[in-house]
């Protein structure tokens, strides 16, 4: 597969959506850990909305059906990492206006926008022990594979790797943010929750490229 | 703990609607989804709009302070959970007149990012709007880090000062200056006893054993300072002002006004019992006490516990102070 | 149960000292031992003088009551137990203006006894004095038997309105018919999810396991007419009204004010959630509403649990209970 | 011994007090059971402020000195029974204002009043499962005493006796005043806590005997 359609992005949601289902009491302990321990309700919430939205959407602008996947979580899940998430949608949505389909080269400036949005919206830096902690290795891996001209399941399947890897190091981190900052040092030794969703979403589009070899 | 409710998932929404039920006549809802509380006759015309929002769980915070001399409106989010940009965008549509809105809330990350992401649409639609964070907790960052604090049971005299403020049809740069001043007078220290549970999660945030209480801890249960045994009222209300005097610090001489705020289940008995030994220590100290609020103002459903906030104030801000209010939560004649 | 508390035997006396620390300006103390507490004004001139007592740990049952509006002064006992005859006396010296007191309190055995020993006493010194037992609780004695019932919430309503028509001046026998008649039309029922810890004693006066409710249960955790599993808000709210609206019985066409009132630890989501069945029930019941009041009125300490109180009203009960208020811990404008 | 004097009146709320104390708890849990669980607390304050205030007593009326018990224990101990118990007090004081001494047959006039105080104020009846119950029958006792002509230490054994007996019966009966009410038929099988009260009243006046025959 070198290019992703509408429909097969769709398809890609559902499969992130069962992975935070099925993920759903792992998150809300992580975070309970460390913060409210909501996030298994707000993610699961968060990504069900989005499921059942795109379901009913006929747009054909690949931009905007991401850019309005981030809306929904926005307004299903307005919690920290629901807002981050929707910041990130919303603007690799703009990378992607007035496309039908898209490729890694594509992919790769969407995560890079992603990121960004995070940093900004959050005030935060890859390090601080937050979700950017698997998502930027993730999006490091993609870009390599442009170069090496890797295929997408390839691709993602590194990129997954490196996701969970990038989570499994918050667990030596000090968090910088949010609820879990209030711990300093004593967050050491619990990984960070937003980094496990991080790793949760590369699991579903490993997933979907695993199904559709 | 066992909660008088129906479908967990139900609980805001139903919550919701018992209070429109209640106060037809002070509030009305902004949008379908209830979300989106304003006063009834909201916006009122030529006053800077005040609007606050948050998650549920906290009454008479957030929403219970929609009313004459106080808000003219909130966002309501989930139990703990910040409401959305949208919702807190349809409150600021509702209550602008023309004079601009002004933002305060308390300074929690899904908060401020979805307050920042509303006034970027509001400024969109060609609302002016200000925000102004409230951060009075010590405990939540030492001195040099106020920033990084995080808001508690001061949100209230920031409410007060603000809404006393713009009835008297100030500018929303006028509102927005007294406020800051009223914050910058403003420190506040908690301590729990025991945890609540958000009613969709259905168990305790976190574990307190039978004899310990938190210091410092915040009103969703983040960590505090201190994890120890239970100590008396008056031991309990020393650590807790000693805390508070010192970051100021405040001096003999000062004048201020003392919230006692219980947490929900800590009676007012108990509450007046911390309020005798917070008035002998200002006495001690040479602070003059104006006007001590005792009550429940910022609370996190059925936890037990307290928390004080001291205001630092001048002749403007015991004006502001002592002009009526009248919501749902609260009445000042 | 864990308390923010000194030397558990000091309890009521630092919680009297913190109330009077606090509000110097609304009250004062008749007695050199702080158990007769009076308005700060009192006697008022030409006014009859309403007097409450009873136990501590209910506040703001009784003596938040007493202010502008409402009582003149309450004679306050330790935690859950009767005041003297003699604080009762102090109490009424204190209030009398010369146009007679009127005792207003709960019924309950010990306050009965006493309050009847102090008027006695009173009488001897020449002052005027007429009594009326609050019982309002149908959980507590059968229909036919309604002098036997407890009183709970509805004192809050008995206090506001002799306290509004005392207000007027009115004569000493029409503040007590007035006050009868509201009597008459009102009915009350609450429900306990936990219990709570006489401060002295230091265990919970009751068990109640994790999954259970009690309804009917007084406020000193007096057994009701049914414990059995907990059930929804709506569930519990429908029986609560279930025997409420038959006790009276209340009917269509009927104009009510309504009192939903939290123990303690129940939080007020919770009774708002509960409020919005109950307005639910009396719309289908095509009962009017007229004035809701949501809060805590009358406590157990940290009893979670709520009860839910009806007032039948006339023009004449509808413009005492409208009018103004002001005291420590009820202000309405 | 025929006649008390004021000085082992004082003595003899000494014994009752001591008594009480060491039925402290006893009286908590039978209270608890079935009211509100303070007896075994206003009864030891109540006494306990009796016996610091008749120490600095010098006055020699037996009637004043019993009446200002009474409003000892009515200004300590305002409870159900406190009240109940300063009534009967100031009743039985006033049976013998002007004495410096009393005999049984002085003795058995202040219980009838008691008795009738007890009953006026509370509205009750022996047989309503309340202290009379076990006050009555002492007093009965004392009353046939008086008739054989039996000297105080043996009046007194034998009252303690009926009374025992009254605390005992209250088992099976049904509560009709106080907060026991509320319980109904259910009180069968819980003894009377006031009872329990009259019964340790005569114990101490017996262990006053005991230790001054
Ligand atoms: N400022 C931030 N920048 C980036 N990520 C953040 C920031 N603050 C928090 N996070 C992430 O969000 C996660 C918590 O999300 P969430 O449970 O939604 O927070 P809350 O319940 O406190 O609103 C953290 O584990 C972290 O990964
Ligand atoms: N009306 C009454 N007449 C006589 N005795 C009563 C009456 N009501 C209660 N009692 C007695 O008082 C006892 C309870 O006393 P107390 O604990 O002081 O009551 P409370 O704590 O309810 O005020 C009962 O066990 C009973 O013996
Ligand atoms: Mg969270
Ligand atoms: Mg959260
Ligand atoms: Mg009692
Ligand atoms: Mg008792």
């Amino acid at each position: 597969m070198e290019k992703l359609t509408i429909s097969e992005v769709k398809q890609i949601f559902g499969e992130i959506k069962k992975v935070i289902d099925d993920n759903k009491e792992f998150l809300i302990k992580l975070d309970a850990a460390m913060g409210d321990g909501d996030l298994g309700l707000t993610m699961t919430a968060g990504f069900d909305a989005i499921v059942k939205e795109i379901k009913n959407t006929s747009d054909n602008d690949m931009g905007n059906v991401i850019a309005k996947m981030g809306m929904v979580m926005s307004n299903v899940a307005p919690s920290t990492l629901g807002t981050l998430l929707a910041t990130a949608m919303m603007r690799a949505g703009k990378i992607v206006k007035g496309y039908a389909e898209i490729g890694l080269k594509e992919i790769v400036d969407m995560g890079n926008a992603a990121i960004n949005g995070i940093k900004q919206r959050g005030k935060s830096e890859v390090g601080d022990k937050t979700i950017l902690d698997s998502l930027y290795p993730a999006i490091v891996e993609l870009d390599k594979a442009v170069k090496d001209n890797l295929t997408l399941d390839v691709a993602f399947e590194k990129a997954f790797k490196a996701a969970k890897e990038g989570f499994k190091k918050t667990e030596s981190m000090v968090s910088k943010h949010g609820r879990a900052a209030y711990y300093g040092e004593k967050s050491i030794g619990h990984p960070d929750s937003g980094a496990a969703v991080g790793m949760l979403i590369f699991e579903g589009i490993y997933n979907f490229f695993s199904k559709n070899k | 703990m066992k909660k008088i409710i129906n479908n967990p998932d139900n609980f805001v929404n139903e919550m919701l609607e018992g209070i429109l039920a209640a106060h037809p006549d002070q509030l009305k809802s902004a949008s379908k989804d209830l979300r989106s509380i304003v006063r009834a006759d909201a916006p009122v015309k030529d006053k800077v709009g005040l609007a606050t929002g948050g998650g549920s769980g906290h009454l008479p915070v957030f929403l219970g302070y929609v009313g004459k001399g106080m808000l003219d409106g909130c966002a309501v989010g989930n139990v703990f959970a910040s409401p959305s940009a949208q919702q807190m965008l349809e409150v600021t549509k509702a209550i602008d007149s023309g004079k601009g809105v002004l933002y305060i809330y308390g300074n929690y990350g899904g908060d401020v990012m979805n307050f920042d992401m509303a006034a970027e649409m509001a400024e969109f639609e060609d609302i002016k709007v200000e925000s102004i964070v409230v951060a009075d907790d010590v405990a939540s960052a030492p001195k040099g880090n106020e920033k990084k604090r995080r808001g508690i049971a001061g949100l209230f005299y920031a409410y007060k000062i603000a809404g006393a403020c713009a009835d008297e049809l100030k500018s929303l740069e006028d509102v927005k200056k007294v406020t800051e001043k009223a914050l910058a007078g403003m420190r506040s220290m908690g301590v729990a006893l025991s945890p609540c549970t958000i009613p969709s999660v259905g168990k305790p945030t976190f574990e307190i054993s039978d004899d310990e209480m938190e210091i410092g801890m915040g009103i969703h249960g983040e960590p505090g300072i201190n994890k120890g045994k239970l100590k008396t009222a008056d031991e309990i209300v020393e650590i807790l002002m000693r805390n508070i005097l010192n970051d100021l610090p405040y001096k003999s001489g000062d004048e201020v006004s003392v919230l006692i705020n219980g947490l929900g289940a800590t009676p007012k008995e108990e509450l007046y019992i911390a309020y005798r030994k917070a008035h002998a220590i200002l006495r001690e100290s040479g602070i003059k006490i104006y006007h001590p609020y005792i009550g429940e103002f910022a609370t996190s459903m059925e936890m037990a516990g307290m928390s004080i906030t001291l205001m630092k104030l001048d002749e403007e801000l015991k004006f502001l102070l002592d002009k009526p209010a009248n919501t749902p939560f609260f009445v000042q004649a």
